[in-house]
């Protein structure tokens, strides 16, 4: 396991920064600089400000991987003109919605108005912070990572609810209703499915489970879980075929109908952040994180940055995987969808828990190998 | 949560068109329902009477924006009728031409919204792509995309360019071959059919109660196809069957308007051949001038009651897409129609609605609606 | 169906009430008959000639009288009708169809708005095409078309 | 769901829920793929529809056909007028069915007698193509251009010579013409009202009107003699038009159209 | 009947398909740069404004505006028969999201109200609400006859001559309807005049 997290290289280059600069100034105001809370303070601030740039960038190139992606599967180009292949095409929308005025309808709640965007851009945010990309972009030990994520991961449909709420209109009301009980029904398979996980790997810290699959990935031994996974995370996401919160058709814009402007961005960013998260969530947990199959030449993963490059690049086949099931699956009903989670699902995913046991309990399988001893 | 009423439209993504579905709902099902019309009535039947009666033609087109040329064939046979004129036989083929093409190319666009409507992303562009072609088809031959003012009292105004089967006959083996795909995409998909199966019931005998007519009502086991019962043009001399399903739900409505395309497209082919092997005039001989062109001279006025031209009262009834049109236009001796009247089946469809929505889930408006195929043009005329 | 066999078969419901039936190109004739006989016309040509499927319901204004026509479309006879019946300009109402037929009930109200028809025991008659309050029913001969006038014309003040 | 016609695809009930799936992703992913070598988008600004090589049937690597070739033979789009060849004949405006043309005055080769030809006001016209196939001269067709999109909406009205600028502008323009129909109507007189005046005779466009001696005649008794120039006009059928420019000039309204019934 | 006579008769004869000016054929990658080349002008001017020292406002406003024009969201209504050549537009062959115009279904998320068709009296006050849900900076494309002055509609009783009667129109489009060619341009027409436009 590598050393340099990513923490402690924002706290370094926060440390020899204020070092240099008070050993500049000089005197007691310099040591004051040479502090060491101080230290660890800037370098939380930086360590922000890169986890910010990073995700922020990454959702953006996202979005347009999703819109050129979608393009080709309906037979037509996508954004093509604004930048080399539409690749500004995101910023440029950005910074319209960034200068449009932001109007609050004058019976919508003021305080959970803007609350509620904000909050939901901010949990997604959160979560960034937990996830491990590689050996070196990572926020050092977490025992308990993975279900630190989770739980933030579902503080979303309250924020949803609340500003749809607050939005004071009726098609707004029904899509958070519709958010909130979709994604309470999916958090159950969601969790079973990680626990199928942390049985097998023994531990809830995600940079744990990629390093357990070593040996295999676990979306073969695993693959109920996969599946339980997959689909309980379209729901969580709230992409089609389980976008019934947003539903185009029949709810105008469901549950950000009334934001317009920059809150309107928060909406956007915040989706496609979850989207990634729950994208990254399943490259940690199922495809071997930043590994590489052993099988493969070594000169595959010996260069630096070599982590973070396949990892992105497992992430964003993921994520192609969603776009493809957004091109050609229609959208399923409110109670078609809560009876698929509760009748469906959930046995589904409780079956993935006894064969995840079953899997420890023998511990090899055949073609994959043998599943090392926990906490090995 | 208690009951409270909704307000679908006239800005909504469901109504493909200008209108207002009042829908009262308690939680997520409907208890009641009120369509609003009359967003886009553009008063076209009492400005056809300021016309003459080629002019009329161009609001033909713009009264339903997705079948002009069924409702100019539908007006021209009343116009005909009041009017005292006979087609010759290469128009009447002619206008069956456009008629199956149109159905066609309404068809693709109720597929793109319809499927829309259900969440389904890429088939919209599929359908939008395939109907493209044949407006190309449209366009290579009266000129327009959408408003083509192509027939003519007595005929059509110009026959097809040279090469056009060719070309028509290879759209047509395109679109044979897609509908195979259309049908992956949505009878194939488990999902679209627990969408659609058992939504928006509405009945045989219901159905012909409420004047339903159409795909609506062949959906619902009753065979009724002018083109068959009342065989107007050349229908009586071509082989095609009509379309119908027992389901009387939004999959019998999808799996009637699918096999309507490709009974269109075996009749386009009979029509094409015919077309092959008769030239002849397109429009009728020896008519007065002011029919057989456009023209409206200064002096006409009153020039009908001079001349004694007979009066007379024309009725044609069309088995449009959407159902079944119907024309009344009266001929009082001036060089403007008296009266003119038109029968749109999406009128009726659309005044059952309480009888097909009731009890169904707000998720279910968008695909019962949009399997009504709804064109607001010809609703509000 | 013929126009004699409708007049044979309606005859000795209606009696006098039925004032004719004329031929009709394309359809099975025209029944003229008296107002004050619709429901019991509109009932015989439902429930005995099987005329289940109402098509239409047109008004017409000939200045001095108007004119409302149905249009009935029979499965089994695989043929339309007409039914015609003429009402003075200045005491227009007949009575509603949409008991026989509920999809009577649009194109009654279409009717009244435009041709100022007013049916009686109509279940619902209000404005369908014209927004509520319209005082004016423009399919009638009185009213004319003309160009629009100028309106100002909006802009942008920035 | 049986007998003649009846669609019988799609009606299985078995369950499946992977294949059935599965079956729709795979529909999407063919079209994906055929995608990936040219979508059948047409970059608009920069390929045109109608670019001679979309004029033929275009088979691109996918086997997709963009267009089915001569789709724009036909096209009634922005109006070409030839102002040489225009008789001031009216009949274009009389035609519209919209009341978007106005006969302007030119300046014509005669300075004494003005030029009157159609001026178009594209935020009113149709583009329904009756004013060329009311033309008997072909000198207003349609082309095949179609972009008109202006701040302004004065811009939208497009004088003669603005006309003209389009005509010249060699514009592919509509090769189906009609030929106009037989003509039975003719232009009657009704002679004794006809005072000679020579007004219809002046105006006609194609001066197919000549003004012809009539003898006098006298005055029944107890009547004053006529007030008149005795002269009547005769329309040498061949040329006339058609247009009904003498019947709106007349001022006794003694001209009326007629012919065989 | 030769009532279809040879192209020959036809004044645009000598401009046969060949006649077309054609265009020289830009190869894929230059399609998608085209448009790149402009943020660099947009880039440049901001960097000029920043070295004259000319304040805040003019410096971010060259990028504001590359920003707002190249991401125009139209309200998704459809009003009559543009709408359908609207639509078309937004199809696989002309795919107006090439250049990042995207419909919303919310008026509060566009910046664009095409109005697509006849507007009546019944549903003039409905527009005027949804172009004042809007939020500022907002534009109107009048698209079509109908909405620029009430096409062949406009002597009837229930018409708005025009929607520009109700809401100010920045650009008019003809067209009964416009080709979704036409739309197009009509949508880069009204880039244009947002680059020119002084705030």
């Amino acid at each position: 396991m590598s050393s340099a997290t990513l923490y402690s290289v924002s706290y370094d280059l926060s440390h020899t920064l204020l070092f240099a600069l008070g050993g500049l100034i000089g005197g007691p105001l310099g040591r004051l600089l040479e502090n060491g809370d101080l230290v660890t303070g800037i370098g939380v601030l930086v360590f922000a400000a890169l986890l910010l740039a990073a995700s922020m960038l990454n959702t953006i190139v996202l979005i347009w991987y999703e819109r050129k992606l979608l393009g080709r599967f309906m037979d037509r180009r996508g954004a093509m003109h604004v930048g080399y292949a539409g690749l500004l095409q995101n910023f440029a929308d950005g910074l319209k919605l960034f200068r449009k005025h932001t109007t609050r309808p004058r019976e919508a709640d003021e305080v959970g108005f803007y609350f509620g965007p904000t909050a939901y851009l901010v949990t997604s945010l959160m979560i960034f912070g937990i996830l491990p990309i590689s050996t070196g972009w990572n926020s050092g030990p977490m025992p308990l990572s993975l279900l630190l994520a989770l739980v933030i991961f579902s503080f979303a449909p309250l924020f949803i609810f609340v500003s749809a709420w607050s939005s004071n209109n009726k098609y707004s009301l029904m899509g958070g209703l519709r958010s909130a009980a979709q994604m309470i029904a999916y958090e159950v398979p969601l969790l079973l499915a990680v626990v199928a996980v942390v049985v097998v790997a023994g531990s809830f810290s995600l940079t744990t489970i990629v390093y357990e699959q070593q040996n295999y990935w676990f979306w073969g031994p695993l693959i109920v879980a996969l599946i339980v996974f997959v689909a309980a995370m379209l729901a969580e996401m709230e992409r089609i075929p389980f976008d019934l919160p947003e539903a185009e058709a029949e709810l105008v814009e469901g549950w950000n109908t009334e934001y317009g402007g920059m809150l309107f961005a928060f909406f956007m960013l915040a989706d496609y952040l979850r989207a990634l998260v729950g994208s990254i969530l399943i490259v940690l947990l199922f495809l071997g994180g930043w590994t590489l199959p052993t099988w493969l030449p070594g000169s595959l993963t010996a260069w630096p940055l070599a982590g973070i490059f396949w990892f992105m690049v497992k992430t964003y086949l993921v994520f192609g995987l969603f776009v493809w099931i957004r091109a050609s699956l229609p959208r399923v009903r409110t109670d078609q969808l809560l009876r698929v989670g509760w009748n469906r699902m959930i046995p589904l995913a409780l079956l993935s828990v006894f064969l995840a046991a079953a899997l420890v309990t023998v511990r090899c399988v055949p073609v994959f190998g043998c599943v090392p001893s926990p906490g090995a | 949560m208690s009951e409270m009423w909704i307000n679908m439209g006239p800005q909504h993504p469901m109504t493909h068109g200008l209108w207002n579905l009042r829908v009262r709902i308690e939680g997520e099902l409907i208890r009641d329902v009120d369509p609003e019309m009359g967003y886009l009535h553009r008063g076209i039947e009492k400005i056809s009477e300021d016309r003459h009666y080629n002019e009329v033609i161009t609001l033909m087109d713009r009264c339903c924006y997705v079948a002009g040329l069924a409702w100019e064939h539908l007006y021209i046979r009343a116009a005909e009728q009041a009017l005292h004129v006979d087609p010759p036989e290469r128009a009447e083929y002619l206008r069956v031409l456009c008629d199956e093409f149109q159905r066609l190319g309404s068809h693709l666009m109720w597929y793109a919204a319809f499927v829309q409507d259900l969440g389904l992303m890429s088939p919209f562009l599929y359908g939008m792509r395939d109907r493209d072609l044949v407006l190309d088809l449209f366009q290579s031959y009266t000129g327009a995309r959408m408003t083509y003012e192509y027939m003519r009292v007595g005929g059509v105004r110009n026959d097809l360019p040279p090469g056009f089967t060719a070309s028509a006959r290879k759209v047509l083996d395109w679109l044979s071959d897609r509908f195979r795909e259309y049908d992956q995409l949505c009878l194939g998909s488990t999902i679209f059919r627990k969408r659609c199966d058992g939504l928006g019931v509405l009945k045989g005998p219901d159905a012909v109660h409420h004047g339903v007519t159409g795909p609506m009502l062949r959906s619902a086991g009753v065979k009724r196809d002018l083109r068959k019962d009342r065989p107007y043009a050349v229908y009586g001399q071509l082989d095609f069957d009509v379309a119908f399903a027992d389901g009387a739900d939004v999959t019998a409505r999808y799996l009637v308007r699918m096999e309507e395309m490709r009974q269109s497209v075996r009749l386009l082919r009979q029509v094409l051949d015919w077309l092959d092997r008769h030239p002849g005039p397109v429009i009728a001989e020896h008519l007065p001038r002011w029919l057989g062109a456009p023209y409206a001279p200064i002096g006409l006025e009153g020039y009908l009651l001079k001349r004694n031209y007979p009066k007379g009262v024309g009725f044609s009834a069309v088995e449009e897409p959407h159902g079944e049109a119907l024309a009344y236009v009266v001929n009082e001796g001036g060089e403007h129609p008296y009266r003119v009247k038109f029968r749109s089946p999406v009128f009726a469809n659309l005044s059952a609605a309480r009888t097909y929505l009731v009890g169904y889930h707000v998720a279910d408006i968008p695909p019962i609606m949009g399997s009504v195929d709804v064109c607001v043009g010809e609703v509000d005329r | 169906m013929q126009p004699a066999d409708l007049e044979q078969a309606l005859r000795p419901r209606l009696g006098e009430h039925l004032l004719g039936v004329e031929p009709f190109e394309g359809t099975a004739g025209k029944v003229r008959f008296d107002r004050s006989a619709a429901v019991a016309t509109f009932r015989a040509l439902h429930d005995e000639l099987g005329f289940t499927h109402l098509a239409m319901i047109g008004g017409i204004d000939w200045v001095a009288h108007r004119e409302v026509v149905y249009t009935l479309w029979s499965d089994a006879a695989k043929q339309y009708v007409f039914l015609s019946t003429t009402v003075p300009a200045d005491d227009a109402h007949v009575e509603s169809a949409s008991g026989v037929w509920p999809s009577a009930n649009w194109h009654e109200r279409e009717a009244w708005e435009m041709v100022d028809i007013t049916f009686d025991h109509h279940p619902d008659l209000r404005h369908l095409l014209m927004p509520d309050g319209y005082a004016f029913h423009p399919l009638l001969r009185s009213f004319k078309l003309h160009e629009p006038e100028e309106l100002e014309v909006k802009v942008r003040h920035v | 769901m049986t007998e003649e016609g009846a669609p019988g695809a799609g009606t299985t009930t078995e369950e499946n829920p992977v294949l059935y799936v599965a079956r729709p992703m795979a529909t999407a992913a063919r079209q994906f793929v055929k995608s990936l070598v040219r979508p059948s988008t047409i970059v608009y600004p920069y390929e045109r529809l109608e670019d001679p090589r979309f004029r033929t049937e275009v088979a691109v690597a996918s086997g997709r056909p963009i267009g089915v070739g001569q789709v724009w033979d036909n096209y009634r789009g922005v109006h070409a007028l030839n102002i040489a060849t225009c008789i001031s004949c009216n009949l274009c405006a009389f035609s519209c069915p919209d009341l978007c043309i106005e006969m302007v005055t030119v300046p014509g080769p005669d300075p004494k007698k003005p030029k009157k030809c159609p001026q178009i006001d594209y935020g009113k016209c149709s583009y329904c193509g009756f004013c060329s196939d009311a033309c008997p001269e072909g000198c207003l067709t349609m082309t095949t251009r179609y972009e008109l999109s202006t701040p302004r909406r004065a811009e939208m009205v497009y004088s003669p010579q603005r006309l003209f600028d389009v005509f010249r502008s060699k514009l592919p323009m509509n090769p189906i013409r009609l030929e106009r129909p037989e003509n039975e109507d003719r232009i009657l007189l009704d002679p004794p009202l006809c005072i000679g005046c020579n007004a219809c005779a002046r105006d006609c466009p194609t001066q197919c009107i000549t003004m012809v001696d009539v003898p006098k005649t006298d005055p029944k008794p107890g009547q004053k003699p006529a007030k008149r120039i005795w002269k009547e006009p005769v329309v040498n059928d061949s040329d006339c038009v058609r247009c009904g420019t003498c019947i709106s000039v007349c001022p006794k309204e003694c001209l009326f159209w007629g012919g065989p019934p | 009947m030769g009532r279809l006579s040879a192209p020959a008769t036809s004044p645009g004869a000598g401009a046969a398909p060949a006649a077309v000016p054609a265009e020289p054929a830009v190869p894929f990658v230059e399609i998608e740069a085209v448009r790149a080349k402009e943020f660099v002008p947009a880039a440049k001017e901001a960097l000029t404004a920043l070295v004259a020292e000319q304040g805040q406002r003019k410096l971010i406003q060259p990028v504001f505006n590359w920003a707002g024009r190249n991401s125009l969201f139209p309200l998704h209504w459809g009003l009559a028969c543009c709408a359908i050549e609207f639509a078309a537009a937004f199809g696989a062959r002309w795919d107006a999201e090439r250049f990042g115009v995207v419909p919303r279904s919310s008026p509060r998320q566009c910046d664009l109200l095409i109005v697509n068709g006849t507007v009546t009296w019944k549903v003039a006050h409905k527009l005027v609400t949804l172009y004042e849900q809007m939020p500022e900076p907002k534009w109107v494309i009048a698209m079509g006859n109908c909405a620029t002055g009430g096409g062949p509609f406009r002597t009837a009783y229930s018409v708005v001559p025009g929607v520009d009667k109700l809401v100010p129109v920045d650009v008019y489009i003809a067209g009964c309807p416009p080709r979704p060619e036409a739309m197009l341009d009509g949508i880069l027409e009204l880039e244009k005049l947002i680059r020119e436009r002084k705030e």
